[in-house]
Order: structure tokens, then C-alpha cells, then sequence
């Protein structure tokens, strides 16, 4: 069975500063996958390197989705082929209204989009309450599902969703990530990145971590939950004292 | 001098002009709202597709309204190419780099328009004469000016209808509001905005071929319509295309008001000094519904 | 870092400077060879002044004829027309280039425009280099007259005198209104107006200004209309003629419009105005374009033969040929040994010249050399033109 | 409108003393032109020199503040009627220059008011009608001259014994010119240029640091204002003329186009501006049928084509075409100007051939 996104060896750019270091990746249709790492680890940088919203990036390397080279290529066709992507922060079209921010969703399709509308719905119920109410008018978390449900309109195989618990409160936090977990279950493979670990190591299946601009470790949800380091720098489990009574950060180096 | 008298026909008169401006000023909120373009082309852009309807109706013998209409083809295919071959071939282009590079087309344009059919005004036949009126309540309306007037609200409502019905409107909103996004949603955003610079150019056009039969087809004849166009843009806020339709008007109206009552040597002034007042009061404009600056 | 450098430099230029002691003025070009005659002229090929730039290749056909002809005592004219854009900036930098760079210009010829022709007024009459026919009729050639600058174009003031008293002593107008461009032109027109009317004992119905940038002219004419003006002199350029009568038109005014010379193109006037150029009452200082006269037809037919394609004979092409007609007659009677003196000497020999203008006089002390303008009138189908009055000078 | 990050590279002009040895060359070299050269010369490099003051005037607010202005002709038009009113009552002409200077600045002061509050194509939409308005006050009112302008008096200063008063002229201009790169060299490197930048880069942020957005702000036009003010009493005296109609609207967009074209943000950048600008102005002239007949090969067929297709006589026209043409290349090319191209050339030399 081949992988439905397959990086392989990427290096990104920001003008002179080197983001992503010959980071590769796979992920097998069908899961949750979380990506963890710290602030600038190249999280978020992977995934719009993936959708091609880097100008002239990836500088090296290879993406391919469902087998086919995807690097290269036009966001737009990127999104056509099935890969939908929520960004950070939602970035709803704030002067849309609920209803047209999810038919902007399905632009890239032609057949009828009601019965995913109802799909949508029923994913969020809130939505349809407020469907007529400008995006920008909506609460953050209410702004999360309106982006999380563009995004599946287009049918997508792939969804990335970068960071949907940022900002949000703790129940909120869990209400989505319930629906992430029944979306996943209702066909689509999800790419999560999140900072939440605890959260995405809950739901995930498989989980990876990234160090300034590489992975350091792979494995399933559990395996990775179990690993030392995670626990300490990212579950906030600490386990031992140094000598001093100070945390040992250092030992990150150990990846290298 | 009867003041009051004279004051519908001075509203009407100042409502006919406004409605030219209306529409540059729509073909001008348009480009800035989609690609934060200040289209300082849009006249010349306007006149040059007057003189090919001009060229059609004449020189091609085509019935008149198939030359107006071809006009506005080209009127689609020049912005669509502006876009295409200039805007989009900057590099790290900056706002004011933006305008410099929109001053540029719009010389050239200027340059080859007056090349190509000399810097003499030339008259562009109508089937409406000037003279034909229809008096109503004392108002003497022409039927030019009832048919600029229809026209341009036809068009208004046309715009209106594209934007917020249909499936390309919605992209093109979309793409207005955030770029990266759109192009996420798979929305060709490169297309979008080749089209929008085709729509403002048809709109331009449409405003061109009202303004010529009034006056005369000459290279420099949209210099005037396009400042009150873009003062119109502005009055309304530059990113509302009910402001930029309701600046046009008010701008047509308080500008002939002021001609007629007080003094036509600074008529062009007033509808500037009228933004200034505005815009003290208002710095966002009339409808513009946020002005919120990045930090 | 800088302070020595500076300090050196300023020592180095210095002595320099001393060295250099400014020098006397390269000796004079005087733009004349054994072979050829140098004439200069600017006038505006593209730019909103462009129609005007015919005057310039009028200019240029008229020397091209004398050329083909043989020239002048040997020599031939070799004419340098540059486009100022009506900007005098680049007026100035074009006189003062081809002045000073060999072999020269002899004079100006023609000219288009008050602002660029001021601005290198005193620059050549520094130099004396003639100047003839400059093609705007102000005031400034000739207050005070200049001893190498040889107007041609009779005042604007002038025409819109004979116009006033046209309009009240022969059609019986009472109320005449003043309508003008916002520009040194309009602004001669609406004093010689003025003056007019108040030697007759009269007020003007209004007087209103248009700037030239304006295309909506509706304000401009409802105040016309309202002051009730049974006749209005109309004193604008081509553009705004057309805007005023579609406008006065679409608000059912219609008096009786008086015009200036510029706007004496009949034909052209008509074509543009879609055939609203009925009635019109105009000024003219030169023969009519189709004029049937022999001056004018020698003219006609030589456009045929000569004149660039999109060229249209007309009031403009044919001034910028009126204008410098006394300067290949002075050239002529200056005979083979030309010099500005001796050019000069025979422009002031110059006595009641007839060719396409009015009557050319030139005189020791005097340096407006045509006076003279009649009237013509179209008639109701615009189409033909009518002279109202014999040629005479306003007195 | 912010295009230079960099505050040290705000100051690149004299950073390397060979530069600055080249540029105390071109300054004697230009001060020797009148002993030498003829009007025509001077007439040129006086009319460089002046653009040159107002893009340098003008880059002040583009370039260093991040303010635009479609008005500066205004701005032109105020310092050479000023000029010309106060020599013609009898004031030194010096001193009728520094007093145009502070009547312009008074102008960029009342025009900076509004500019507090707007940005982008309001600030250029109020600036645009000021440049409008100036131009039709002074067309219209008779104490100025109404169309034809006042007369200009003669220029009488005598700086240098023996000479012209177009040799004077020159001189003048050229110690304004010079005086102008000095003055915003050193206004860049004070507090108060430093605040210019400092609004540019983020005017929130600059007024969090306790910047003081109004004065700097409404300083910034002014300043800018009196540089604009100065270079147009000098533009009356070179031109012998003052008409209302030059100072339009396409006046102001060339001394934009010269500030943007040459790179703002810098010193060097508005000089390569002007120079550029100015010498097209001048130098662009109309092509002739006969020149396509020129080109080789399909010479005839060409001018045959253009013939048929065109008309003849608005062939002049051409140079709009070429004029535009190289504002959209520069600009697609290279979005920091012939600065910029200056810029990536040194370093291409630097590190060649690498």
C-alpha cells in the first residue's frame, strides 16, 4: 500500500534562513497523525511547504501525494487534488457570510454540495444557527469549526489542520477535537499539528516530532507518549531534578 | 437669478455626471480592493476602448451597438493583458511601485492611442442627438443624459448581482479578502485577479462610451472623469462599491451645485475640499465598514 | 574623514576656477552657411496640445515648398520643429540646444504658445535672433517691441472687440454673455469683451470661466441659459466648443454663439460637434481654408502633394504657413548676403504683404505686422461659410 | 510603502571614503561646468539639479516616513510664486528663497494635519487635490497673475565676478542642490530622522516608543514642503517664467516617478531618479517615419506597416510609449529602483567572479 503524502527530504527557505532541514515524512491513508515540536520547530512551515504557499519552496526535495509529485506545484492545484488545509489562526473570510465561507469550500468542485452542507451541520450545529452571520462575527472557537468545515467541503482525503486548539478554551479544546476524531472515523486522514500534545497524542494514531526544521522521532501515538523527552518537554511530566534543582534542557541534544 | 427654480435640473444635471463617475469609481474600488492597486490607467484604459468602439462604428461599419459592445471586448481583453503582462510580472512589488507601474501602462497606452489616431477630438455618432429632451416638472432631461443614468444603474445592479450571487463573485470576494486562503480553497487566484482587472476595465469602458458622446473622443478626455472617479472611490471609503456608487453621485451633485451657485472657476476644487471635510470627520470614508491598520 | 578631502578639493577648484577665468561667450552661431539657412521652431506634437501642432507642420511645408522651388538665393532652409509638449521647460531646453550647438539658428520661425514663447523670449532677443510669427496673439510680443521679433497674429482682444460690436450694433443683441477658457487666451478674450461692452454702455449678461481640465460643462451652462443671454462669446478651445453646444443643446439653449479665430475651422468644427456648428458667428485672421482664392489654393494644392498622412488641412496647418510667409519674403529681400541685420532691415521693408493672413506691415518702430480680421457666419446647415465683414483692423 | 528595513542602509551615500572622494570630484567638476560649457549645458544641469532638490525633498516623506504625496507641484508652484512676489517687491533674492522655504513648509504643515490620519490612496487623494487646488488659485487670482503668471524679475545675484546671470544661476542651484543632499543627509542621522524612519517602519509602534506622531508626522510634509519650496523659486529664475498651468498634476507624478524610479529611501536613490526623469523629459523626442525606414532588414515593410496603421503625425507620441515602458520595466525589475540595481551591481562586483 503506497503512502498518501510522502515528503521526502525537504528543504525550505525563508530568504536566507533554512526552516525545514531534509525533513521527510509519511503518512499512510487512513489515521491521525500528530506533529509535535516546539515554537519554530517547523511545524507550520512543513505544512504550507506541502501546500505550496511558499514562494519558490521547497529549495529541495520531494512531495508526493497519493504517489504523484506534488512539489512545485500551484497551491491551487494542490488543493484541487484533494488536500485540504486549515490554517493557524482559522483565517476565516471575515466579511463572508457562514453559509458562503462553506460553499467557498466546494469552489473547486461541480457537483451538488447540499448533502455536505448536511454533513457539515450536523458536524457542527452551531454553524447552521449562525449560517446567515458574517465569519467575522463568530466567536474563535465557532471560527475553528466554520474552518474546519470549509475545508471538508472540498472532499478532502487529506486535511491538515494546524493548531485548532490555539486560543480556544479547555471544553471547547475537546469538543473539537471530538469532531476531529468522528471526521477522521468518517473517511479522511488528518495531518494535526498541534502544541496541545496531551490532546493530539490522545486522538492520534501515529505522532511525529520536529526539532528546528527536522523529525528527531516517529512512532505510534503510544510509543511517542511513552518517550522521555516528550514526556518531560512536551507533557510537562518531569521526572528527575538535576543536582542544582534546575530542569536539564540540554538533553534535547541527544536527537542530533 | 431663480434659486430655487433652477435647483432640480442643477440635482439632475450633477446626478447624470455622477454616474460616470460611479463607475470609475467602481472600476477603480474593484482593482484596489482585489490586488491593492491604486489603477491610475483606468482612464486611458477607458479612453482607448472608446476609440475602438469609436473605430468599429466608422472605419468597421458595425451597427452601434455591436461596435459598443466590441469596444467593451477589448476594454476586457486590454485589462485582462495589463494585468497579465505588467502587474503580475513584478517582483516584490510595493504600494507605491504598484501605482509607478500603473502610470507606466497608462502612458503607454496614452502614447499609443495617440498614435495610432492623432491628438485631433473626433465626434462619436449616437443614435440619440443631444437635442432630443423629454421635460419633466420643468426639468429638461436628455435622453444621453437618461441613458448615462439608466446605464450606469443597470450596471451598478448588474456588478452587484455578479458579486454576491454568482459562484465567480464569491471567489473573487473571497480572493479580496485573503489571498492565501482562497488559493487554499483551490480558487485560481492568478485568474481571479486577471478578471477583476478585465471587469474594472469593462466598467471603465462602459463609463468611457457614456462620456464620449457628450463631448468629444480625444486622447485626453478621461483625465477629468477619472480624478472624480477616484475621489469618488475615496469618498466612499475605496473598498465599498455601494460607497464608491453613492460617492459618485454626491460627487456629481455637490460639484454642480457649487458650479452653478457659487463659482465654476474652482468647481473641480470643491469635490476634494468636500473629501478633506469627510474624511477629518470620517478617515475611513463614507461606507467603508472597518479600517483596521496592521500593526 | 571628510575634512581633509574637502579641504583639498576646495583648493583644487579653486585654482581652477582662477585659471578658467570666465571666458567671453563662444562666438556667435549664426546658423547660416554658404548652402543653408537654419530655422527652428517648437510647437506641440503630442501632449493636451497637440492639435495645435499643425501650426508647426504648416510651417515645415511651407519651407519644404520654397526648398523644392530652388530655396532662397542659393541656399536652402533647413528647418528643426521639435516637440515642446507645451511645456516650456522643454521649450527652453530645445532653443537653447539647437542656439548653441553648430552651425546654429538663423531665427524662429512660428511657435505655438504664450508660456513656451516667453520663455525664451528674452533669451533670444538677448541674442537677436529674429523671431517670426509666433503663433499666439498676446500682448507680450510686442509691449514693449523687440527689435528681432516679428508678431503675426493679430490680438485676441481685437477679435473679441469686433465681435461685440458685431453682435449689438448688426444682429441687435442686448444681453451678451461671456463665456472663456481660464488661460491666457480666455483671459484676452473676456478683457477685449469687457472693454467692448462698456464702451457700448452695456453689461454682460455673465461671465463664466472654464478650467481646461473640466468635461462637464452643465453647471457652466445653466448659468448662461439663466442669465437669459440672447448672444454669448464663446472663448474656448475645440474640446470644450463641442461640450458647450452638446450641452447648451441637451438643455434646449440656444442663442446666438460668437467664436475666435481659433474655432474658425468650420469644417472640423462641424465633424466634431456631430453638426451642431450652425449659425455660428466667428473671427478669422487669415483666408478661409477653402477660400477661393489664389494664395490659398497654391496652399491646397501643394497639401496634396506634401503633407504627411493624418493630416488634415485646416485653420491651424494653414496659420503655421501665414505666420512664416513674411519670413521667407524678408529672407528673399535680404538677398545673398544674410545677416540678422540685413534680415531684420528687410522684414521692416515689408509694406501691406498679401498672403494667406490679412495684410502684413512691418516698420522700423513697428512690430505687429498684421491688424487685420474679418467675420464669417456658417449657415443653418454648418456646412457653408459666409464672410460678414471686409478685412479690416479694430480700431 | 515601506521598502527599506534596514535603518543603516537609510544612510548609504558617504559610507566609503572612495565613494565620497568621487563625490567631492563631481561636486568641483560640476562647479567648473560654467567656465567652460555653454546655456545649453547649464540649462540642463541646472534643470536636474532643481527635480533633483524635490525628489531629495520628496523622498524625505515617501522614502524615510512612508507618507505619499500626489502634490509636491503644489508645494513648487507655492516656493516659486513666493519667490517671485518677494523679488519683485525688493527683497534679496537669497533671502526671498529662505523665505519661500519657510511659506512652503507652513503649507506642508497645514497639508501634514490631515495626513495624521490617513494612509494610502486617502493621503494620496487629499494631497492630489491640494496640488489641484494650489494650481487653480494661482491660475485664477489676479495677485498672482492669473494665467500668464507674474513676471519673473531678473535674476541679479552675482556670485563670481564676470559672470552670466546664467552662469550665477547655475552656480546657485548647484550650491542649493548640494546644500539640500548635505541638510538630509544629517536631518537623517538626528533624533529626528531617526523618528522618520521609526513611523515608516510602524507608526504604532514608533508612538509606543514615544515618538510624537503629530509633530513628526506634520514635520515630515514640512520639511519635505521647504526643500520642494526652495527648488521651485530656483525653477522661476531657470525658466525666466512662471505659468500656473506647469505645475499640474503630471508634474507631481513625475517628481513621484523620479523618487520611486531611483529608489526611495536613500540619498543616492532620488539623485538617479531626477537625473533619469529629467533627462527624458528633455531628451525624449518624437521619432520620424524616416527613422523606422532605418532599421535593418524590414526597414520598409515596417515604416510601410506603420504607415498604413498609424498616424503620421502623432508619431511624437512614441516617446510616451518608450517613457512608460521604462517606469514599468524598472519597476517590474527591480521594485528598489536603479538604487537597487546600483546596489545588486556592487555586490555582483564584489564577490566576482564568484
Amino acid at each position: 500500500m503506497t503512502s498518501l503524502l510522502r515528503v521526502e527530504n525537504v528543504d525550505t527557505y525563508y530568504g536566507l534562513i533554512q526552516a525545514l532541514r531534509g525533513a521527510s515524512l509519511e503518512v499512510q491513508a487512513g489515521g491521525i497523525v500528530a506533529l509535535l515540536g516546539a515554537n519554530g520547530a517547523g511545524k507550520t512551515t512543513l505544512l504550507k511547504t506541502v501546500m505550496g504557499l511558499l514562494e519558490d519552496q521547497p529549495d529541495k526535495g520531494e512531495i508526493f501525494f497519493d504517489g504523484q509529485p506534488i512539489h512545485g506545484r500551484e497551491t491551487e492545484d494542490i488543493a484541487r487534488r484533494g488536500i485540504a488545509y486549515v490554517p493557524e489562526g482559522r483565517e476565516v473570510f471575515r466579511e463572508l457570510t457562514v453559509m458562503e465561507n462553506l460553499k467557498i469550500g466546494a469552489y473547486a468542485r461541480r457537483d451538488a454540495i447540499g448533502e455536505d452542507l448536511e454533513g457539515i451541520f450536523r458536524y457542527f450545529p452551531r454553524l447552521l444557527e449562525r449560517r446567515d452571520q458574517w465569519a467575522g462575527t463568530l466567536s474563535g472557537g465557532e471560527q475553528q469549526m466554520l474552518a474546519i468545515g470549509r475545508a471538508l467541503m472540498s472532499r478532502p482525503r487529506l486535511l491538515l489542520l494546524d493548531e485548532p486548539s490555539l486560543g480556544l478554551s479547555p471544553l471547547l479544546v475537546q469538543e473539537i477535537f471530538d469532531i476531529v476524531k468522528s471526521i477522521n472515523t468518517d473517511g479522511v486522514t488528518i495531518l494535526l499539528v498541534e502544541q496541545n500534545a496531551r490532546m493530539a497524542l490522545s486522538v492520534a494514531s501515529r505522532a511525529l516530532v520536529m526539532e528546528r526544521g527536522r523529525f528527531v522521532l516517529e512512532g505510534s501515538a503510544e510509543e511517542v507518549a511513552a518517550d522521555p523527552d516528550v514526556q518531560e518537554f512536551y507533557l510537562g511530566l518531569a521526572t528527575e531534578e538535576s543536582v542544582k534543582g534546575f530542569k536539564r534542557y540540554r538533553r534535547k541534544k541527544r536527537w542530533r | 437669478m431663480d434659486i430655487l427654480g433652477n435647483l432640480p435640473q442643477v440635482l439632475f444635471s450633477g446626478l447624470a455626471a455622477g454616474s460616470v463617475y460611479a463607475l470609475v469609481a467602481l472600476a477603480m474600488v474593484i482593482i484596489y480592493r482585489t490586488t491593492e492597486v491604486l489603477n491610475f490607467a483606468q482612464g486611458d484604459m477607458a479612453m482607448m476602448s472608446t476609440y475602438v468602439g469609436l473605430g468599429l462604428l466608422v472605419a468597421g461599419g458595425l451597427p452601434f451597438f455591436w461596435a459598443m459592445l466590441g469596444a467593451l471586448a477589448f476594454a476586457a481583453a486590454l485589462g485582462a493583458f495589463s494585468e497579465f503582462a505588467f502587474l503580475r510580472r513584478a517582483k516584490e512589488p510595493t504600494v507605491l511601485g504598484l501605482i509607478i507601474i500603473t502610470l507606466g501602462i497608462e502612458m503607454i497606452v496614452f502614447g499609443f492611442a495617440s498614435w495610432k489616431w492623432g491628438g485631433d477630438p473626433r465626434d462619436l455618432p449616437t443614435p440619440l442627438s443631444p437635442a432630443d429632451v423629454v421635460v419633466i416638472g420643468g426639468v429638461i432631461m436628455s435622453y444621453l443624459e437618461l441613458a448615462t443614468i439608466a446605464i450606469s444603474a443597470t450596471t451598478i445592479s448588474a456588478l452587484f448581482l455578479f458579486l454576491n450571487r454568482s459562484k465567480a463573485g464569491l471567489a473573487m470576494r473571497a480572493t479580496q479578502q485573503n489571498r492565501a486562503v482562497a488559493r487554499l480553497m483551490g480558487i485560481r487566484v492568478r485568474r481571479v485577479e486577471m478578471g477583476a482587472w478585465a471587469l474594472a476595465a469593462v466598467i471603465g469602458g462602459i463609463a468611457g462610451l457614456l462620456v464620449g458622446p457628450a463631448t468629444t473622443v480625444e486622447p485626453y478626455m478621461m483625465w477629468d472623469p477619472m480624478m472624480k472617479g477616484f475621489a469618488a472611490a475615496v469618498l466612499g471609503g475605496m473598498t465599498s462599491l455601494a460607497g464608491a456608487a453613492l460617492g459618485g453621485a454626491i460627487i456629481g451633485i455637490i460639484e454642480n451645485l457649487f458650479g452653478f451657485y457659487v463659482s465654476t472657476a474652482f468647481k473641480s476644487v470643491v469635490p476634494f475640499a468636500a473629501i478633506l471635510l469627510m474624511l477629518a470627520i470620517k478617515p475611513s470614508g463614507l461606507l467603508a465598514r472597518h479600517y483596521v491598520k496592521k500593526v | 574623514m571628510f575634512q581633509p578631502l574637502l579641504r583639498i578639493a576646495a583648493l583644487a577648484a579653486s585654482v581652477f576656477a582662477v585659471a578658467l577665468a570666465p571666458t567671453a561667450q563662444a562666438q556667435q552661431l549664426t546658423g547660416v552657411t554658404d548652402t543653408e539657412i537654419h530655422i527652428a521652431a517648437w510647437g506641440p506634437q503630442t501632449g493636451p496640445a497637440a492639435p495645435w501642432g499643425a501650426v508647426t507642420r504648416g510651417t515645415a511645408m511651407l519651407f519644404q515648398m520654397v526648398n523644392d522651388a530652388g530655396g532662397i538665393h542659393g541656399r536652402k532652409i533647413v528647418f528643426h520643429p521639435f516637440d515642446d509638449q507645451y511645456n516650456p521647460a522643454k521649450t527652453v531646453a530645445g532653443v537653447k540646444e539647437l542656439v548653441e550647438k553648430a552651425p546654429g539658428i538663423f531665427a524662429m520661425a512660428s511657435g505655438v504658445g504664450t508660456s513656451p514663447g516667453l520663455a525664451v523670449k528674452d533669451y533670444l532677443m538677448e541674442r537677436g535672433i529674429p523671431w517670426v510669427g509666433p503663433a499666439a496673439g498676446s500682448l507680450h510680443w510686442v509691449t514693449p517691441p523687440q527689435k528681432a521679433l516679428f508678431a503675426m497674429y493679430p490680438l485676441y482682444a481685437d477679435e473679441a472687440k469686433l465681435l461685440v460690436r458685431h453682435l449689438v450694433d448688426k444682429e441687435g443683441k442686448k444681453k451678451i454673455a461671456i463665456f472663456y477658457a481660464s488661460d491666457e487666451y480666455g483671459e484676452n478674450g473676456h478683457r477685449g469683451a469687457m472693454a467692448e461692452l462698456t464702451r457700448l454702455g452695456l453689461k454682460p449678461a455673465v461671465e463664466v470661466s472654464v478650467n481646461q481640465a473640466d468635461r462637464d460643462l452643465k453647471s457652466h451652462l445653466l448659468k448662461l441659459k439663466d442669465s437669459g443671454a440672447d448672444a454669448v462669446l464663446m472663448w474656448v478651445n475645440p474640446t470644450h466648443a463641442v461640450i458647450t453646444l452638446k450641452t447648451a443643446a441637451a438643455l434646449q439653449f440656444s442663442p446666438q454663439w460668437a467664436t475666435s479665430s481659433t474655432l474658425s475651422d468650420a469644417v472640423m468644427m462641424q465633424a466634431i460637434t456631430g453638426g451642431l456648428w450652425k449659425n455660428m458667428i466667428y473671427a478669422s485672421f487669415g483666408e478661409l481654408p477653402d477660400a477661393d482664392v489664389p494664395q490659398v489654393k497654391k496652399y491646397r494644392d501643394a497639401f496634396a502633394k506634401y503633407a504627411q498622412q493624418g493630416e488634415r488641412w485646416g485653420v491651424f496647418f494653414m496659420a503655421g504657413i501665414g505666420f512664416v510667409e513674411p519670413l521667407v519674403e524678408g529672407l528673399q529681400r535680404a538677398g545673398r548676403d544674410l545677416t540678422r541685420d540685413s534680415f531684420i532691415k528687410a522684414m521692416e521693408s515689408i509694406k501691406g504683404y498679401k498672403g494667406v493672413m490679412g495684410r502684413v506691415t512691418f516698420g522700423p518702430g513697428e512690430r505687429q505686422g498684421q491688424r487685420e480680421i474679418f467675420l464669417a457666419r456658417t449657415d443653418d446647415t454648418g456646412t457653408k461659410v459666409t464672410q460678414l465683414t471686409p478685412w479690416a483692423e479694430v480700431k | 510603502m515601506d521598502m527599506k528595513r534596514s535603518y543603516y542602509r537609510d544612510l548609504r551615500l558617504f559610507d566609503t571614503w572612495p565613494l565620497g572622494l568621487w563625490l567631492v570630484v563631481c561636486a568641483a567638476l560640476l562647479a567648473l561646468v560654467p567656465f567652460f560649457a555653454g546655456n545649453y549645458l547649464m540649462y540642463v544641469l541646472g534643470y536636474i539639479a532643481i527635480n533633483a532638490m524635490v525628489a531629495l525633498g520628496l523622498n524625505v516623506l515617501v522614502g524615510y516616513t512612508g507618507q505619499i504625496s500626489l502634490g509636491h507641484a503644489g508645494f513648487f508652484a507655492i516656493g516659486a510664486y513666493a519667490t517671485v512676489l518677494l523679488a519683485k517687491a525688493g527683497v534679496p533674492i537669497p533671502l526671498a528663497l529662505v523665505a519661500a522655504a519657510f511659506i512652503a513648509a507652513a503649507f506642508g504643515f497645514l497639508l501634514g494635519l490631515p495626513a495624521l490620519r490617513l494612509e494610502g490612496p486617502y493621503l494620496a487623494v487629499i494631497t492630489l487635490g491640494f496640488g489641484l487646488t494650489v494650481e487653480n488659485i494661482f491660475a485664477k487670482a489676479e495677485f498672482f497673475g492669473g494665467a500668464t503668471g507674474p513676471s519673473v524679475p531678473p535674476f541679479s545675484l552675482s556670485l563670481w565676478p564676470g559672470f552670466s546671470r546664467e552662469q550665477n544661476l547655475y552656480w546657485l542651484i548647484m550650491l542649493c542642490a548640494g546644500g539640500t543632499i548635505l541638510a538630509i543627509r544629517n536631518l537623517m542621522r538626528t533624533r529626528v530622522g531617526r523618528a522618520f524612519v521609526a513611523i515608516r517602519d510602524s507608526d504604532v509602534a514608533a508612538a509606543c516608543a514615544g515618538v510624537d506622531l503629530t509633530w513628526y508626522k506634520t514635520l515630515a510634509f514640512a520639511v519635505s514642503a521647504a526643500f520642494t519650496g526652495v527648488a521651485g523659486g530656483l525653477f522661476a529664475f531657470h525658466l525666466g517664467q512662471v505659468d500656473p498651468t506647469t505645475f499640474n498634476l503630471m508634474l507631481s507624478i513625475l517628481f513621484l516617478a523620479m523618487v520611486v524610479i531611483g529608489g526611495v529611501g536613500s540619498i543616492l536613490g532620488p539623485l538617479l531618479g531626477a537625473v533619469t526623469i529629467s533627462l527624458l523629459n528633455l531628451k525624449l523626442k518624437g521619432l520620424k517615419l524616416a527613422d523606422f525606414e532605418q532599421i535593418p532588414l524590414a526597414g520598409k515593410e515596417i515604416a510601410g506597416f506603420i504607415s498604413r496603421h498609424f498616424m503620421e503625425t502623432g508619431m511624437a507620441n512614441i516617446q510616451f510609449i518608450v517613457y512608460g515602458g521604462i517606469l514599468v520595466l524598472i519597476m517590474v525589475f527591480e521594485p528598489l529602483g536603479l538604487y537597487g540595481l546600483w546596489i545588486r551591481a556592487k555586490r555582483y562586483w564584489r564577490t566576482w567572479p564568484l
